[in-house]
């Protein structure tokens, strides 16, 4: 009925106790998530909407029956919190954080290659199935149930799409904000893989953007694996070689790959219709549906 | 952030690397001393953050007191690739029979970093790589290990340097690794890495980047950022806290996120306009900000209109929507026209909040992308700006 | 006929050009081991013995076809000789080296688990399949082929048991020096399991010494998944509880396991003759067969 | 490598663990003037090598002058555990609310480094493991990374160290395992880290042994290595640089290959003997390192034959023979009888060539410890050494 996450789900929140975890622990409890457990260092014994703290995710993984976490704790200690989080252990890791440092995240990846978690993230938004539960900052009340799965390296430009596609009527199954960062959990790859394989998705949208070469990997990926139907956008167009616009992997570097002509040509060879407008992608979704 | 060439060897110097003598003037006459004091011929080079300055003239050699008179007062001052030198660097050039490549950096689709050597150094590695990628040995690193010593001599070796100073370049590959670790560096390059008449290694030139998200913890380094924007315009937008970058059409932008942004300046294409700039508001948008991103907008002469995008996210929509009011109130009438579209969380309720007086308001992005265009279409013969807009027409 | 190695093994010697390296890699070649090439940093285009060097493993293995290395190189340096063995890549590598810092072996077991090779040793007299091929300085002429596999913590007692089984015309399939460090690549339940596979080997002597837990460890999977006999002996039962006797492993802490009554239970308990004295073992073996 | 409690806590202050007021006394007027300088209550303790000096009076408490006088006199020179105290630490004791113990060490099985911590310090740790193991909250590091902060954090949690101070000993567990991994440790132990009055933490004990054969790179440390041997013939040994232990009994054992003197001293056993000692000789059998041998065996007054066990390998049996040999020549009459049998490569070229006027030869091992349990057994009445003997057998 959905990828990774589900009603089931039993979420610990990662600086439950700070500012935006707080915040974002209560949306995700009112969107109906099963947020378990917080944990925060030092702030075991605690407790936050009604949620209990423990000071290791270990302790709360084992206390509570968890299987994910959300980290929404400051990037200085982020990568931290990650590690611990695979090796509490859990299946899913969401990293919320924005602007955890390069080599930090490297070495996350590496840890990432021998354990058996699936980190999503970091500096994404998360990800939702909707009616069912919510692991992240996503605004819950543009989603709606369906069968068109999403994925995107993007933020608001995901909402954007996703409103294009709810005003279809054309509801979501779940929809993965995969993040712009240089070193990334889950890729396109990933995520289409798990899209494949879900009787309950019927088409994809892959948001892509300039930069790196993950969009042309999907492409190749989708030509030689999917049989479910794929509908692409690509940010950036316009964007001029050699500037960087924000994300860090936003960045052309003029060498040919990495630029949206290449990523749209990718992606037409493999079949996929690429939209010039979000909302042509969701008009190609209710095309294919 | 990029440390200048002069603040890198600083550090690479700390770090053992051996740097030619040098010292920093910021006039023709301190040149002159400096010169004199590391002794002829010396190398005198612009200290700003632009590849490709030999070619543009920001590097001369001077042998003489003359040589370098000549040399300082054409760098200093210039324009090299719109940034304005200041300061210049005056070193003792280096007798070499070899030039060599040495860098580290993060290979973003592998997650590791990789460590590099070239015997082809002294010329624009992006070249070489591009056009004969074997000339670049490369080692992929263990960020948990770090390199090990094996690796820089497998690299070393693999790039053909000769054995007498294969040793030496190794070293220089490892402590080039471990400084770009400690610094949390982007990018660590010698290039060209100068083989001496007498087998030594010294490093001729020198580039540290360093990863933004990482300066927390490196507050010392923090403290080596200087201002130094091509332009006024993405100078205060910097200072403003926005991603901003300056283009050359008529049509401002202003969003919030990255892909959201970049997708904004596409449509503006695709409907047959120009985008002015990127510009990244970030999350939220309370008046201040809005107001800031406005006023970074609004000074740049070429812009006709403005589209201004939203989607709300978890920020509701009407919040949104009192940051633009209190904001536009600052303005008794607005440089531009402004359309506004707002999405999202309470989007409704903060669209009906909207001063329309000062702005257009659009429901859907399309809308309030060809709202802009045509906007700044017609307003493109105004007095202010017409003819900078035909200019920036024609660069494309 | 043999495991790990035999005439077909192609070998690299690193540190060839050292005194220790180049001895041995003559002794080797004399044996008729196809010692292929050596590698040293900086030596590359020379040759030893006729054989040439490399300056890295990789473009030794590479140039050469070589699939097995024998670490010959000073403590100081063993440690990276090692990755760079584990790195080129090789099938086999085997450290004599004796005296590698611990942390340093800790360093490499943590690689060790993210490749295919084998490593043996360190601190090891090397390994061989009798009339095929040696890698590491084993006298090759106390040893005759046959079917008794032997493994074995310690260097001159393994000739001592291989002296013994010789003289009672008991040859032998292969014979492995797992060495006598804390950390090592090959531990007794590795080579055990080797033997068992090898239908070339129809008994095998296994020699152990006080310290440790690997000959417990070992009595468990002889009980359990061996069907090939095992005859044992455990060296130091008069060694008192605390004292350190030479091999870093040698040590009785006295707390119950590590001692040898401890080992010499549990392999009772698996069905394992122990011998009292070598000769003893050497008889055993002859029973057997 | 042991260092004393005073050297590591110098290591320990130098990596930012907080430590006692102290310094070190040599006798019992610097034990006083350290101990007002310090300011009472100060503990004196002993600076050997060994452990569990508290409950053998190697560690006291003083109040005041004569309490210290006491103390210092009654340590300084005293026999622990048959190691005299040359040397006592005087420190400020340290007020405490509560014991921990904090430690690092390699897992030898696991290959790994593991990081400990337990709420029931000040006690011997190694009863605390065997009695109730869960009390003792074990962190597996991976040495490619080091600590993880986390790790630190969920063994001082999983300790159940009160949360006051939890985050200081988290702090204080990783800069123990850095510390440790710098230094090449095999150990490093802070038991009891004391919890004081005002929630701070300080080690008030120091444990580092230090991997030997790290020692090259490490040769601050090596400098600090105090020869501190129980006894004079271990003294001697260890300056031969033999692994030696010195037993009980009275046949005197001298081999190659820990495992082979090992099963040496079993084979002496199993033939109704009593071992004297181990020495592994090591590699090779030059007639200096045979001469050195048969010093430090003959040396021991216990000893009544000696059994002299080479097994070639690639060293050839002739060449040690000619060492034995050569050795032998230095002594007008041997001490003791000794057995000598030489195996493997040109075993029997080198027995031919034995000086077997002096020395008695055996072909097969249990051959050459029977005949040396033998020849000790009937020399047990000898006038030098027949009562010594005796004790020696009785206490076993």
């Amino acid at each position: 009925m959905s990828v990774l996450v589900d009603e089931d789900t039993r979420v610990v929140v990662q600086g439950i106790t700070g500012g935006e975890g707080e915040f974002h622990a209560g949306e995700m409890i009112e969107y109906g998530t099963d947020v378990v457990a917080g944990a925060v260092p030092g702030r075991g014994g605690e407790a936050v909407h009604g949620v209990p703290v423990y000071d290791t995710v270990s302790e709360a993984a084992r206390e509570e029956d968890a299987d994910a976490s959300v980290v929404l704790v400051p990037p200085a200690f982020a990568a931290d919190a990650l590690f611990e989080a695979l090796d509490s252990p859990l299946e899913l890791v969401v990293a919320i954080t924005e602007g955890i440092p390069t080599q930090d995240m490297s070495r996350v990846h590496k840890r990432l290659s021998e354990v058996d978690t699936r980190l999503v993230g970091p500096n994404c938004p998360g990800l939702i199935t909707p009616g069912e539960a919510k692991l992240g900052i996503l605004p819950g009340n543009i989603f709606s149930a369906g069968n068109v799965g999403l994925v995107s390296r993007s933020g608001t430009l995901t909402y954007q799409v996703v409103d294009n596609l709810t005003d279809r009527g054309l509801g979501q199954s779940t929809a993965i904000g995969i993040g712009g960062d240089p070193i990334i959990g889950t890729d396109f790859v990933d995520a289409l893989g798990l899209f494949e394989a879900d009787p309950a998705t019927d088409a994809v949208v892959m948001c892509g953007e300039i930069g790196g070469e993950d969009e042309e990997e999907a492409a190749a990926f989708i030509g030689s694996e999917m049989t479910t139907p794929v509908v692409g956008f690509i940010a950036g167009r316009t964007a001029p070689p050699g500037k960087r616009m924000g994300h860090a992997g936003a960045i052309v570097s003029g060498s040919g790959t990495g630029t949206a002509e290449s990523k749209i040509a990718a992606l037409d060879d493999a079949g996929v219709s690429v939209g010039d407008t979000p909302e042509e992608v969701a008009a190609a979704v209710e095309e294919l549906l | 952030m990029k440390l200048h060439e002069y603040q890198a060897k600083e550090l690479f110097a700390e770090a053992g690397l051996a740097t030619p003598d040098a010292a920093l003037a910021e006039s023709v006459e301190d040149a002159l001393s400096t010169a004199e004091s590391v002794g002829y011929p010396v190398a005198i080079k612009a200290q700003v953050q632009v590849g490709g300055r030999g070619k543009a003239g920001g590097i001369e050699i001077a042998e003489n007191d003359r040589e370098a008179r000549e040399a300082a007062d054409a760098i200093l001052g210039m324009d090299l690739k719109g940034y304005r030198v200041d300061r210049v660097l005056v070193e003792a050039a280096v007798d070499f029979t070899n030039e060599l490549y040495v860098g580290v950096t993060m290979d973003r689709g592998e997650g590791r970093p990789v460590a590099m050597v070239s015997s082809k150094g002294g010329v624009d590695i992006e070249s070489v790589a591009a056009e004969s990628p074997g000339a670049i040995a490369r080692e992929h690193v263990d960020p948990a290990f770090g390199i090990h010593p094996y690796q820089a001599r497998r690299a070393v070796y693999g790039a053909g340097v000769d054995r007498d100073v294969a040793g030496d370049v190794a070293g220089v590959l490892t402590t080039l690794y471990d400084l770009w670790e400690e610094r949390d560096a982007a990018d660590a390059e010698i290039n060209p890495l100068m083989v001496t008449d007498d087998e030594g290694v010294v490093a001729a030139d020198a580039v540290l980047n360093i990863d933004d998200d990482a300066l927390f913890r490196h507050p010392d380094l923090a403290g080596m950022e200087e201002a130094s924007y091509g332009d006024d315009l993405e100078r205060t937008a910097g200072e403003y806290g926005f991603d901003y970058v300056r283009l050359e059409g008529n049509v401002g932008i202003i969003g919030n996120g990255a892909g959201l942004v970049m997708t904004t300046l596409d449509l503006v294409d695709h409907y047959g306009g120009e985008p002015a700039n990127f510009l990244d508001i970030g999350g939220g948008a309370k008046a201040e900000r809005v107001a800031n991103a406005l006023d970074v907008v609004f000074s740049d002469s070429n812009v006709d209109a403005v589209v201004f995008n939203i989607f709300g996210g978890i920020t509701r929509g009407d919040e949104v929507a009192r940051g633009i009011n209190d904001a536009l109130g600052a303005f008794e009438e607005l440089p531009n026209p402004v359309v506004v579209r707002l999405a999202g969380t309470n989007a409704v309720e903060g669209m009906e909040i909207l001063d329309t007086e000062k702005i257009d308001v659009e429901e859907t992005l399309e809308g309030a992308v060809q709202r802009a265009v045509e906007l700044a279409g017609s307003s493109g013969g105004g007095a202010d700006s017409g003819g900078e807009t035909a200019n920036g027409g024609e660069s494309r």
